[in-house]
């Protein structure tokens, strides 16, 4: 085990620890501290603390390209929790703080703006558990806590997403919908976990693989399988499992839609190809077949089905909600492929998605903030009023409809070309079709931001975005286009991600 | 730094860039901000100079990479120069005509339209240099999207309209079908890059050829290929400046190029002749040729007319790329600048028209020519070199495509030629001599000094530019025949 | 000067100043003239034509009569033409709808 | 004098016409306008003798193409002289006329035909051929009435469809034998009759004739004699160049020869009838290029050199009679002869001529080709010129002077002609008389060397009078029984019915149906755009089908499918 250079050597060697329960211890003070203020500084000094160790695993997983394994409490796995970390859920963990930090920073004057004032220490420090589940799922390598941090991490986003009422009331039922569905998600998933356990008689998930590999035939090993995909796809919206999603990311605050949206369906997805490729055997047919036949018809059905209901939608958060179950679609098409370029676009993709929605709802948080911008026929003058913002959400748009030299475009690229080298001609058409309806729910949005003029007294209402807005979202807006231009390092940390998951589940 | 071709290459891709930050910062003074304009408009006319005489070396500059193979990459050859140089050199007088324009009808948002215009000419110039695919590619959805802010200038629901189904074809055409021609030409070759003589020829057979130089031809919507024009009579909405730019500078000049320069630098000569779809593209062709002009012949509203003779005008270049032959394919290239420097003139002679008399009907335009004899006469000008007949650029196309044609073996293609060159005197000529010899009816003569004086100077200059073309075809065939006759590497 | 409307043919000597009683029947023996001259050229052709005054020989006949034929034929075909195809002068520009009702071509 | 020659040895006459023509359009004072139209032949004519070597000058070298624009040889200094002098005697016969449209056009025009006639290759014929399609249709235009735009926009068309036929011709020639080369081409190859075509518009083959009837009577008084002059000849030259001794030439000749007769008889418009005869003149020229020997080419380019002196004079005296009356139509004219009597002798001399009565131009020129006809045997041929020549083409010449300058008067109160175009009438007269007498002047002129031939035998004069005087017998009598001439303001369909009915017809029909079509399309289109738009939006929108908030149900449902897929699939993948 290497030891990372930015951390002193005896943090460093905890870091994967670390990661998970400094957002968790921190979530106590943060609630007892009465001001959100208070609330927000702890929060964020705990994302910092975290992205901290998340960089530092990354480096060393990257530094020799090993396997990180930390036994919790000294019990080496397999009868102890270990957490473990690759350079697939390394690179999730670095997006999944760094998303946290940049969230946060956007966070303090959106909550000003939408939460009630004796509410947002609660609400940071749910935040935080929620920001601690999720960097469990990531990182743990057991398959019973793994459904535990998958919980941990979903009961306070029902909390985050339900606050959002303070706005608009139907942020309720949008919660109570997620929390069923997650329900329903996480009990299929512990189903196909216990009938993983009847069949192998181990959680640990390297040990899982190693015996898995054998068991290709065995029923139980397949229900589970069939369990587990379809818990997991609920959570990461696969389609048509999505119908929680654009209410919740519709309803729920500014900042928890920035958080989910970068983060949460992600981390899903990550554990998908986890199981998919790591722990059962990617050459077992079964695997093959549902992601094949199931998977890849219903991610393209999607790509299609919600780019078109974006380009219905009203609500501009509705709107990017859908896209974010078209590209949810793309990237599980990139899974459906099962070759290691597939996946490999699937996680840039995945990567790219983040950076790009998370300009666009930032952007609109700000729109929100400043003129109360819900609904598209809203944004009307907007350019004019709100430049850098609307440059920034136009530059996200253009990414998402994919404008070479924006991220967008790269994950478009290596998707094709993967699609291509497999001979799937209806894969790319899907992927143009659903462009192409990009193109068009962008357009109706950067038009009324840009062309319409604007209406008047408007102009009345002007307020300078906040500079705690602008500098994330510029920053965001600027990695869009940095890393279009220079790609590399994002596709290698992608291929790195793929190589780990394909290799781990049938080298090891 | 010292001066070498590659630097005047990224100062040719720059200087309209800076030239737009000048603009937006003296927004607030007209004056200046012309004279903004028609300093980066002058300088890049020499930048380009500069690039023409020193095509011949090829200069490239790798600016970075995306993927092995896939780079922003611009690469200076004849063709893009001389494309290069249509557009900085129009973009002069345009601008010229411009601000008597712009200023003569009191057009709103001044300072975004030159803007936009710099961004235009950028954009342009980004996809006369490029060096490979991806590079032409983004330029070309560039010019797309900088365009579209003119086209929508007037803000109306009727301008708002036009502009939509203007940039809504073109970017669903572009990345509908042009992309993923991009995307396949990598996955067959590992690169994107323009070579001379292609670098398709052994890497795919006869049938993926022809599936994507379809893909390109219809992809490379601003190529306006029947059947997706109508983003061009749609595009009419704009003000006549954006017109001519739409026409004659850069917008249809980009498509037709970008199909020309897949053509040789892609596909590659001998190539082509293998492919099935290039005479089925070749017929399409010709079929937009014909059909497009009779379309032309009934509309009466000037700007359209002239529209639905550009979508003619500009199967010429995809009939010339089609066919393939070095001589069809050198009329393809002059018919780029020949018909650029035509449409243009007669662009702003119906600017002309409409700034002077408010007229945009052709039926109204009865004895005006008596009122407004240089902006008639000049039409005429246009209008002849568009039919093609000496002693004016126009005609040069026609006789290479010909010879083309019949090089190709397929003489009878020459009957679509005739066919147009009949039909564009039916619809272009009719409006000089209406505007001569009819009597005009109900119309109160305007006062000498209506029309501001660059609105008739500026097409003045194009069309004498027509005239000097015809005389300049030699030097023109000889920076351009190594294009065209370069044999693949073996 | 006046012409009066009551002379057969139209046809004035070029000169237009003999005695007025010539002028009258000019047309009548004009006529009269062309005709006893043609027939003088066929008498002097036959009686010359052993000498070779015919103009090739080796075209069979009186060639000349010809014209005659070919005239009158002409005549009655022009004839025939215009009461066939015969339309007003401004067909054209009415049929096209160049021309309103009333309008002058 | 000798300095000036030397200097102007090899430079092409087309350019000073030409220059003088573009300075006399940008000229805006009158005399100097005049002064050009004078002095632009005058050099051309010094650039002419200038020029002793037969040979190719003035090539233009632009790159793959060589222009070679002054191709001097014993076939092109025929037309080019004539060109040269008639473009002068027009320059003198329009001092009157102040139309700024015309002088330049008309110098550009003769220009453009002299360079058409000068090129070598094809390619510069092209440009030269276009170019006179274009100048010359000013002058059409500047007639000014709607039914001349209409008439000169029909003309301009059949012009650039005759050069672009051309261009294509030659594109495919170049092709097929690698060189644009100007010599003879023959039938035998789809370029050969694109070619063939396209000189055949401009010379007026049957059925490609009707622009000239159409368009010539439509044009100015001075309009109608410059057009008379170039394009029809330079289109025999043409044909001459490509085509001599092309059997489908005499054919067509001959039926050019035969058929305008009638039109000539019965047309109203006494240019119009003119033009009909022009095209008659045209069939012997084409008749002549056909049967291609000797003879009959000489007698091609002998005709071509009256024919546009004589021809010219009968459109000069009717350019006068319009100038003075306003009209030329048989009906509305007569008698003329007492006010514009120098007009009616001129009229008179260039009928004769016209006609072929011996010691006029006319028969020195027409005997070559009928002998050319008779040294060929082809005696089918030489019985049609016969026909066509002496006897009835008189008919029409006759009518034209007979109902313009005598019969009924009509107009009482015209004065003669002004002195300008008097003059100008009287230097074609002369010419006419001059070359009719002094034949040898004319024949030295010719492309092949026929100091042998002699016109003025006794059976040849003996026979040609004969024929004239049968003709004009029975003209006499036609008119005697007022048979003839038709005395109505009509229009005789010809072959423009056509186009001009029937193809204008269709045209509309075709508009009116294809804006049916179009509109039922755009509606059924918009209906079914905005249908599924509408059953789109149902399903996709806020409260649609597919996209309102879903009962908690609703998904679980789709949850339990989606296993049901996954545990179906899984269950029967095979083993791996």
């Amino acid at each position: 085990m290497t030891v990372g250079q930015w951390l002193p050597t005896a943090l460093a060697a905890h870091a994967p620890v670390l990661l998970v329960a400094v957002p968790l211890i921190l979530s106590t003070p943060a609630a007892i501290l009465r001001t959100g203020r208070a609330g927000w500084a702890i929060a964020l000094s705990g994302a910092l603390l975290a992205l901290l160790c998340a960089v530092e695993l990354f480096l060393a997983t990257r530094a020799d390209g090993a396997v990180i394994s930390y036994a919790l409490g000294g019990w080496p796995p397999p009868f102890g929790i270990e957490f473990r970390v690759d350079g697939l859920n390394a690179a999730l963990l670095l997006l999944l703080t760094g998303a946290a930090v940049l969230a946060l920073i956007f966070a303090r004057p959106s909550v000003e703006n939408e939460i009630n004032a004796d509410k947002r220490s609660l609400f940071y420090s749910a935040f935080l558990v929620s920001l601690s589940g999720l960097a469990g799922v990531a990182i743990t390598g057991d398959a019973f806590n793994l459904f535990v941090f998958l919980e941990i991490s979903s009961i306070p986003t029902y909390a985050l997403i339900a606050m959002g009422a303070n706005r608009d009331r139907r942020a309720l039922t949008s919660a109570f919908n997620y929390l069923v569905m997650g329900a329903i998600g996480a009990t299929f998933f512990v189903i196909g976990v216990g009938f993983l356990y009847m069949a192998t008689g181990t959680l640990n998930m390297a040990d899982l693989a190693r015996l898995l590999v054998d068991m290709d035939g065995d029923r139980v090993v397949r229900m589970g399988f069939a369990f587990i995909l379809v818990g997991l796809g609920l959570k990461a919206a696969l389609f048509p499992l999505h119908l929680w999603l654009p209410g919740a990311y519709a309803y729920a605050p500014s900042f928890v839609t920035v958080f989910l949206a970068t983060t949460a369906t992600k981390v899903a997805f990550y554990v998908i190809i986890r199981f998919s490729f790591d722990v059962f055997a990617i050459d077992s047919g079964f695997v093959v077949n549902a992601l094949t036949y199931v998977v890849t018809p219903l991610a393209i059905a999607g790509m299609i089905v919600a780019s078109a209901q974006a380009l219905f939608q009203t609500d501009v958060r509705r709107l990017l909600a859908y896209s974010s179950v078209a590209q949810a679609g793309y990237m599980m098409l990139g899974l459906g492929m099962g070759s290691q370029a597939g996946v490999s676009a699937g996680v840039l993709h995945l990567i790219n998605h983040a950076l790009m929605k998370g300009v666009l709802f930032m952007a609109l948080g700000a729109f929100a903030i400043s003129y109360g911008v819900r609904r598209i026929e809203n944004c009307k003058g907007l350019g004019m009023m709100m430049p850098m913002t609307a440059s920034a959400f136009t530059l996200g748009a253009l990414s998402l409809i994919g404008v070479p030299f924006t991220v967008g475009f790269i994950s478009k690229f290596y998707l094709i070309q993967a699609a291509l080298a497999q001979g799937w001609i209806f894969a790319v058409a899907a992927i143009l079709i659903s462009s192409v309806l990009a193109v068009f729910y962008c357009y109706r949005i950067l038009v009324n931001l840009w062309v319409t003029p604007i209406p008047e007294g408007r102009r009345d209402l002007a307020q300078p975005t906040p500079y705690l807005i602008l500098v994330p979202l510029v920053g965001l807006a600027l990695a869009n286009l940095v890393f279009g231009v220079h790609a590399a390092p994002l596709v290698d940390i992608a291929e790195t991600a793929a190589a780990a998951a394909i290799n781990a589940g049938t080298g090891s | 730094m010292s001066w070498t071709p590659e630097l005047a290459l990224i100062l040719a891709l720059i200087l309209p860039l800076i030239g737009g930050v000048g603009v937006l910062a003296l927004g607030r003074n007209p004056d200046m901000r012309e004279t903004a304009t028609l300093i980066t408009a002058g300088t890049l006319v020499l930048v380009v100079i500069y690039l023409v005489q020193v095509s011949g070396q090829r200069p490239e500059i790798i600016v970075f990479e995306l993927a092995p193979g896939l780079e922003l990459k611009f690469k200076l050859e004849p063709l893009g120069a001389m494309f290069a140089m249509v557009a900085s050199g129009l973009w002069i007088i345009n601008s010229l005509y411009s601000t008597a324009y712009m200023r003569g009808n009191n057009e709103k948002n001044q300072t975004r339209f030159y803007f936009c215009f710099t961004i235009s000419i950028a954009a342009a110039m980004g996809v006369a240099l490029s060096g490979n695919l991806l590079t032409l590619f983004f330029f070309y959805e560039a010019l797309s999207l900088a365009t579209y802010p003119l086209v929508a200038h007037k803000g109306d629901a009727k301008a708002r309209r036009g502009a939509s189904i203007y940039l809504g074809i073109l970017l669903t055409t572009s990345i509908g079908l042009f992309l993923p021609a991009v995307f396949a030409v990598y996955a067959f070759t590992g690169s994107t890059d323009f070579v001379a003589g292609g670098i398709l020829a052994g890497a795919t057979g006869p049938i993926a050829g022809s599936i994507l130089l379809v893909l390109f031809a219809f992809g490379i919507g601003k190529a306006a290929l029947m059947p997706v024009h109508p983003w061009l009579p749609n595009a009419m909405v704009a003000p006549t400046p954006v017109s001519a730019l739409l026409h004659a500078v850069a917008v249809v000049k980009a498509g037709v190029f970008s199909i020309l320069k897949t053509v040789v630098y892609i596909f590659g000569v001998d190539y082509m002749q293998t492919l099935p779809a290039a005479d089925i593209l070749a017929w399409i062709a010709g079929l937009s040729i014909v059909i497009a002009s009779v379309i032309a012949m009934t509309k009466d509203n000037f700007k359209a007319r002239l529209a639905y003779s550009t979508v003619s005008q500009l199967s010429y270049v995809t009939l010339g790329a089609m066919l393939a032959s070095p001589a069809a394919l050198l009329g393809a290239a002059v018919q780029i600048v020949m018909h650029a420097y035509g449409k243009i003139t007669l662009f702003m002679a119906a600017g002309g028209v409409y700034t002077g008399a408010g007229k945009t009907e052709i039926s109204q335009l009865n004895g005006l020519g008596r009122c407004m004899p240089i902006t008639f006469t000049v039409f005429g000008i246009g209008a002849l070199s568009i039919i093609g007949v000496p002693p004016f650029g126009g005609v040069w196309p026609k006789i290479f495509l010909m010879q083309g044609a019949a090089d190709d073996g397929q003489p009878w293609m020459t009957l679509m030629l005739i066919g147009s060159t009949l039909l564009n005197i039916g619809y272009l000529l009719p409006i000089v001599i209406r505007g001569f010899s009819r009597p005009g009816s109900g119309f109160s003569p305007m006062k000498p000094g209506n029309l501001p004086a660059l609105a008739w100077i500026a097409p003045l200059i194009t069309a004498a530019g027509t005239v000097a073309l015809f005389f300049a075809i030699g030097p023109l065939i000889d920076f351009l025949t190594p294009v065209f006759t370069t044999q693949r590497a073996p | 000067m006046t012409v009066q409307r009551d002379i057969k043919s139209g046809v004035n000597p070029p000169t237009g100043s003999l005695a007025e009683r010539i002028r009258s029947h000019a047309g009548l023996l004009a006529t009269i003239g062309l005709g006893v001259l043609v027939v003088l050229g066929f008498g002097l052709e036959t009686v010359l034509s052993k000498n070779g005054l015919s103009k090739y020989p080796d075209v069979y006949g009186a060639y000349e009569v010809l014209p005659l034929v070919a005239g009158v034929l002409a005549i009655a075909l022009a004839r025939l033409l215009a009461g066939l195809l015969h339309r007003p002068a401004d067909f054209y520009e009415r049929a096209a709808g160049d021309l309103e009702e009333g309008e002058d071509a | 004098m000798p300095d000036i020659l030397a200097v102007l040895n090899g430079v092409s006459p087309a350019w000073f016409l030409i220059v003088a023509g573009l300075l006399a359009w940008g000229a805006p004072w009158s005399p100097v306008r005049k002064a050009l139209m004078l002095i632009g032949p005058c050099f051309a004519l010094l650039a002419w003798f200038a020029t002793h070597e037969t040979g190719v000058y003035g090539v233009i070298d632009l790159g793959p193409f060589q222009l070679e624009t002054f191709r001097f040889d014993s076939l092109s200094r025929i037309w080019v002289l004539v060109f040269i002098l008639i473009a002068f005697i027009n320059g003198v016969y329009a001092l009157h006329e102040r139309n700024r449209m015309t002088d330049g056009a008309a110098l550009i025009y003769a220009g453009a035909a002299v360079g058409a006639v000068l090129s070598g290759d094809l390619l510069t014929l092209f440009f030269f051929w276009e170019l006179t399609a274009l100048a010359s249709a000013p002058l059409i235009f500047a007639a000014g009435a709607p039914m001349a735009h209409r008439a000169g926009l029909r003309y301009l068309a059949i012009q650039v469809l005759s050069g672009v036929l051309l261009l294509a011709g030659a594109a495919v020639w170049a092709s097929q034998t690698g060189s644009w080369g100007c010599d003879a081409i023959g039938v035998d190859s789809a370029a050969g009759v694109m070619l063939l075509l396209a000189f055949g518009v401009k010379a007026g083959f049957p059925l490609l004739h009707m622009w000239l009837p159409d368009a010539y009577p439509k044009a100015t008084g001075v309009g109608s004699v410059v057009l008379s002059a170039f394009t029809t000849k330079l289109a025999v030259y043409a044909l001459a160049r490509g085509f001599a001794g092309e059997g489908a030439l005499i054919a067509i000749g001959l039926v050019m020869a035969v058929f305008p007769i009638v039109f000539a008889l019965v047309s109203n418009d006494l240019r119009q009838t003119l033009a009909y005869a022009l095209i008659n003149q045209l069939g012997f020229m084409v008749v002549g290029v056909g049967l291609g020997n000797e003879l009959a080419l000489n007698g091609a380019a002998a005709n071509a050199f009256v024919g546009v002196i004589y021809m010219a004079l009968m459109f000069m005296t009717l350019g006068a009679v319009l100038h003075r009356t306003g009209t030329v139509k048989a009906t509305e004219l007569g008698g003329l002869f007492k006010s514009m009597p120098v007009t009616g002798v001129c009229a008179i001399i260039g009928a004769l001529s016209v006609a072929g009565v011996p010691l006029f131009s006319g028969f020195v020129a027409k005997t070559l080709i009928l002998s050319g006809a008779h040294y060929a045997h082809n005696d089918l041929a030489y019985a049609i010129l016969v026909y066509a020549s002496a006897g009835v083409m008189e008919l029409s010449v006759l009518k034209v002077v007979y109902c313009a300058f005598f019969g009924e008067a009509r107009h009482h109160q015209v004065r003669e002609a002004p002195q300008t175009m008097l003059l100008g009438m009287a230097l074609a007269a002369f010419l006419c008389v001059y070359l009719g007498v002094d034949y040898r002047a004319l024949y030295e002129l010719l492309p092949f060397g026929i100091d042998d031939y002699e016109p003025y035998k006794l059976n040849n004069v003996f026979g040609q009078v004969q024929l004239l005087l049968g003709g004009a017998f029975v003209f006499a009598l036609a008119v005697g029984f007022k048979l003839f001439p038709l005395k109505s303001d009509h229009t005789i369909l010809d072959a423009d019915w056509f186009y001009r009915r029937l193809g204008d017809g269709a045209a509309r029909w075709g508009k009116a149906m294809g804006e049916l079509l179009v509109h039922a399309i755009n509606t059924a289109l918009t209906a079914g755009v905005a249908r599924l738009r509408a059953r789109l939006f149902n399903l996709f929108n806020p409260a649609g089908a597919l996209s309102r908030e879903f009962p908690s149900g609703l998904m679980a449902l789709w949850t339990a499918i989606m296993l049901a897929a996954v545990l179906l699939v899984s269950y029967f993948s095979p083993m791996s």
